[in-house]
């Protein structure tokens, strides 16, 4: 087991063996990709209520769970970084900042300009928009925090705590939150209750979920190798890497 | 029960320059040390690691014999350090500040032992103005009055001359002397030409 | 030279820097009330910027004072360990024999004392102004005296990360106000159960669990955080 | 086909700018992922060449002057 | 050795500081976006602090918008001249044989246009979430605009004051924020104009004017504070 | 035109004591002038007061003849004033750093220019650094750059050696002769024995 973790902490170790996924999971989140939009697109049904402006759904949720699910990860990568000092889990958690924020901003976006034809208004403070809200900020605070420091040693140990701070309270804030909404005013607008919804609706929802989530995988194993080049450019293994890559002279 | 920090194969990289490597050093009781190297050798950044502040070096610490992970309270109980920055507060007075740090080793000490401190560390009639209006040299010297208040055995001094006139040199090097000859250790890093003193060794960076 | 044996005095080494920092904020006694002038100012600001008609100003008063009492603690938390860091005794301070969790907890309640507890107490004379209710006035002042201990020890997290950064100040808010939110909404909802009639009770002892958990993790949190700005 | 023609695809039967904004922002930043991805990447395998180079020159001018 | 005579060079100087400033604010990108999250924040605190309830958020929106923008720029003024005081550039600057007024002229112009723009900017993104009427966006931009280089030239004059002293955040506030009610009011009073559907251009105006005024005076209060904080 | 800097009965009450009192010194071309004195005797205050950044104390400042107060923009086009604090940007490179300072006159500058006086004052290779990741030493080298750059008459400064090694010692007491030869005029404090110089006049502090 130790001796496990610790060989899956080698960069080295790591850079050879996603250099094998990688390809496998960026062809996988582009077939579930196409296949899902051109599905949720053009295929399934429109919402006997809300029309067209439904299809909204295929990239709001997707967006919306892997936003959160980043989280998670940043705050595991950071637990791993923090406890058994491997480098490897800050560089997976430098990757995945920024595009956790941008998962959050596109379920924002996307929610509120879903909001528009539904509702009648941009925003309202329900709940979940407003932790979702909250996320983000919480996102630009990690990404602010490790850009802070001179040192990158310092900035990654200061994001991990902070990450860690943040999931501990990420809960809290939710509960929080639905809790201050229905305090207020009991009836508020809810998210669509799920009409029991068909399964040609709901399938397409499934394949664009799973294709965001290797959209995800594929994204960080490529921009964690790029930061094992940066880190570990001195290395000797590195080095010759670059002089074996396409285009490299001898 | 003896004392020794021993230092094996320390190294320590900058921005993909490496200050020093694999270097071995150990300081036990009667013992003094002075890190020599032109500016930006990295004196400061060995005494930090020495002194358990900065943790992102190669190489291993030992105190008594043990790792330093795991002596490090022991450790920290004997250890004097005196950094670039004096770590005396502008707004209290020199007595207040010599108060905290001695009660910060969880001793409560009397007003009149820490007088005498202040004393003879040439600060008399200034022991109650706040330190902020104090003279550089004298700031200094407040920060220099620990070292005749708690009994540490090993102290480690980065540049502890500075803004120090020619008696307060004279003084202090004297101090430092009679510390060694008592049985205690002392690491330092100083610009300036030592007196000749029995028991000092060099430890010379960056002298590429 | 006898080898120090590590000594436990950990109750000296507290009380001696609880009685620093109070010297310290008191020797300036000008910045002790700093924090009550802002807030009692961000609440003057609210009836120009908005309208001073009563009954809206009452509506909104609990909200107002809630978040302009935490824009204060806020505000003051900068500097908890800023100056320390400055003139070189915090690098003393974590290489004292000592645990470094009471330390800093004793830190964070000398500013609480003199932060929260006289904002806590103030904050009633500034819902006369806003036309608040007089039943509320004691959830008011025992809301705040809760939450804002609980929103020094989850500030002070933020300020012990960003003590090394030249320009903390404002990072700090972003780092710590997510952070605040729960304790914002369980705070207010107090007044405004008080206000509306209703019982407080269930507000006033989440406001409590917060803060319990707050003083077992944060100081951990705090200690960790000084530790890798000082090694910055 | 839950749509006669392209054009209706197009009009999302009145809810257009809503659906194809929010489409279009998802799409663009994941297309901008991908590009700064093989970007980055690709900037940083050609600094690693130019500095092996650098540093072969080097040491061939240093065996050529011994 | 030749005497040197004083050099005008005033627009060198004067375009080196600009730069300087500039640079210095930009090295750390995530400085520069820390007001506006700031602002951000503290409007998304209102509403959890008062109530979801949008009719209400609306009427109130023009005056939280306004109060949260004036924080935001007097936080991030905090730091104007602090840094520089520290590590003793200051000094150095008021040593230049260049008319101080202008110098500090330039850093202050350098900080509202990477602080009072951009949150003007961005004020229109957070009506919505408060719900303000669309008609009143160009309003409240332009009149943030304008009145935040006030804001920011009121501010460097407390910021001058209390550069020396080691709590002057919070001093700062007490000293300026007295100073900001003309403008919050006039400022506040034209969205709120706009909302309504009358005229907001008499508010303008007024802001206008206070601008100039603020411009005339400022720079040298500015250098007269300067050279007493340093003289201390 | 030549120039001299004159100060007539100077004086300086901190806290009810007399650091100095009744202080006549003037400084002219060719001249150099050390302020000497235990820590605590007032030099930093002295120094301020001749740089025109103290302006309440005792006696009167002259320059090139007039009194202060009318020629204040002259003479600081000819001061060159180096405090206790460095004063660079730890954000900014040295070259930055520097940058400013020359625009600070007017001049515009070369990078060509900043590059050797850099290189000469010991900073070759970390001219794109920032300051804040320099050593101590390193930091104050960045100063006392700008000696280099700007052609500036009188140099005031306040413990130049502060922190430099025993290289950069010898190297500025030789350029600060240089400068001496050359017509300029220097008034400075420091701790360090001096090598003997010529033109070296002293002033004593607080020797009660
Ligand atoms: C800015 C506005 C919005 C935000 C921030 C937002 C956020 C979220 C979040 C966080 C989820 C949870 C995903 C999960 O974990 O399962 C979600 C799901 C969902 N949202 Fe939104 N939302 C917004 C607006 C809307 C609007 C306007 C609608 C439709 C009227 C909508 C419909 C849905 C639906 C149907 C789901 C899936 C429900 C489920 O799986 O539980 N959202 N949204
Ligand atoms: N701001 C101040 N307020 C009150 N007294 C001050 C202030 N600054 C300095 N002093 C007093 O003036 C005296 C002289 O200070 P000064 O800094 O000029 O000494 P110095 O000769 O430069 O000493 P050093 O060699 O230590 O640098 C000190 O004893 C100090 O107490
Ligand atoms: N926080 C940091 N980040 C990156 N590099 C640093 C940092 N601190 C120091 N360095 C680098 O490490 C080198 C050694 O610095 P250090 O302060 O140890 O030198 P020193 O020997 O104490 O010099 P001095 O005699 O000037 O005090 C410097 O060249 C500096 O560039
Ligand atoms: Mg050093
Ligand atoms: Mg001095």
């Amino acid at each position: 087991m130790w001796a496990f973790i610790h060989k899956l902490g080698s960069p080295k170790w790591f850079y050879a063996i996603s250099a094998r996924l990688t390809p496998w999971f960026w062809a996988a989140a582009a077939v579930l990709l196409v296949v899902g939009s051109v599905w949720g697109l053009a295929f399934a049904p429109s919402d006997y209520q809300q029309g067209n402006s439904f299809r909204i759904i295929y990239v709001h949720v997707p967006a919306a769970i892997l936003a959160q699910s980043c989280f998670a990860a940043l705050a595991v990568a950071g637990g791993i970084y923090l406890i058994w000092k491997i480098k490897l889990a800050d560089m997976a958690a430098a990757v995945i900042a920024p595009f956790g924020a941008a998962m959050t901003f596109v379920a924002l976006f996307s929610g509120a300009v879903w909001g528009v034809p539904t509702w009648g208004t941009w925003w309202v403070w329900d709940a979940r928009l407003t932790s979702m809200l909250i996320q983000l900020f919480l996102y630009f605070g990690v990404i602010a925090l490790r850009g802070a420091f001179a040192s990158r040693d310092s900035g990654a140990k200061a994001a991990s705590v902070l990450a860690l701070v943040g999931v501990v309270n990420i809960p809290i804030i939710k509960y929080s939150v639905e809790w201050w909404n229905t305090l207020h005013q009991p009836a508020t607008f809810t998210l669509t209750e799920r009409p029991a919804m068909p399964a040609d609706m709901w399938l397409p929802l499934l394949v664009m979920v799973l294709g965001f989530y290797c959209f995800f995988i594929a994204l960080t194993l490529t921009r964690t190798r790029s930061e094992i080049l940066r880190r570990e450019s001195a290395k000797r293994w590195v080095r010759d890497l670059a002089d074996g890559h396409a285009g490299g002279r001898r | 029960m003896t004392f020794r920090l021993e230092g094996r194969g320390l190294g320590c990289e900058r921005d993909d320059r490496w200050l020093f490597a694999n270097l071995d050093l150990t300081v036990g009781p009667g013992e003094m040390l002075r890190v020599e190297g032109p500016n930006g050798s990295g004196k400061t950044t060995l005494l930090k690691i020495l002194s358990g502040q900065l943790t992102e070096h190669d190489g291993e610490l030992r105190w008594g014999g043990q790792p330093m992970r795991r002596s490090r309270t022991t450790f920290l109980a004997n250890l004097l350090y005196l950094g670039h920055a004096p770590g005396v507060k502008a707004a209290l007075s020199p007595l207040e500040n010599l108060a905290w740090y001695q009660a910060l080793n969880g001793e409560r000490g009397s007003e009149s032992a820490r007088m005498t401190a202040l004393d003879e560390i040439g600060l008399c009639g200034f022991e109650d103005v706040p330190v902020g209006q104090l003279s550089a040299g004298q700031q200094r010297r407040v920060a220099l009055a620990r070292m005749l208040l708690s009994p540490r055995p090993l102290w480690v001094l980065d540049e502890p001359f500075t803004a120090i006139d020619r008696q307060g040199v004279a003084a202090l090097e004297t101090r430092l002397q009679a510390h060694v000859v008592r049985g205690g250790s002392v690491i330092l890093t100083t610009h300036h030409e030592l007196a000749p003193m029995a028991a000092l060794r060099r430890v010379a960076l960056g002298v590429s | 030279m006898q080898v120090v044996e590590p000594r436990t005095g950990l109750a000296v080494a507290v009380r001696a820097t609880i009685k620093r920092d109070l010297t310290l904020m008191l020797r300036r006694r000008g910045e002790v009330i700093n924090p009550l002038v802002f807030f009692a100012l961000v609440i003057t600001l609210f009836p120009l910027g908005i309208s001073p008609d009563t009954a809206l100003l009452a509506e909104i008063a609990p909200g107002l004072l809630w978040v302009a009492a935490l824009l204060a603690t806020q505000l003051s938390l900068d500097v908890l360990f800023r100056s320390d860091f400055d003139d070189g005794s915090l690098e003393q301070l974590l290489l004292a024999p000592q645990p470094l969790p009471a330390l800093v907890l004793s830190k964070v309640l000398v500013h609480w004392l003199l932060t929260g507890l006289p904002l806590a107490v103030m904050a009633p004379l500034l819902g006369i102004m806003l036309a608040l209710p007089v039943e509320s006035y004691a959830v008011l002042a025992l809301s705040l005296a809760l939450g804002s201990a609980s929103l020094s020890l989850i500030g002070a997290i933020g300020a012990a990360l960003t003590v090394g950064l030249a320009r903390g100040g404002v990072l700090l808010s972003l780092l710590v106000l997510p952070l605040y939110i729960p304790i914002l909404i369980f705070g207010a909802g107090a007044v405004q159960a008080a206000v509306l009639g209703a019982s407080a009770a269930p507000h006033l002892a989440l406001l409590g669990a917060l803060l319990a958990m707050a003083l077992m993790l944060a100081p951990w949190a705090i200690a960790a955080a000084l530790r890798i700005s000082i090694n910055g | 086909m839950a749509f006669e023609s392209l054009t209706a695809l197009l009009a999302m039967g009145g809810h257009a700018p809503y659906v194809w904004s929010a489409w279009g922002v998802a799409a663009a930043l994941l297309i901008v992922s991908v590009a700064h991805a093989r970007a980055e990447r690709r900037q940083l395998i050609r600094e690693l060449q130019r500095r092996n180079r650098r540093e072969r020159n080097l040491s061939e001018r240093e065996t050529d002057e011994r």
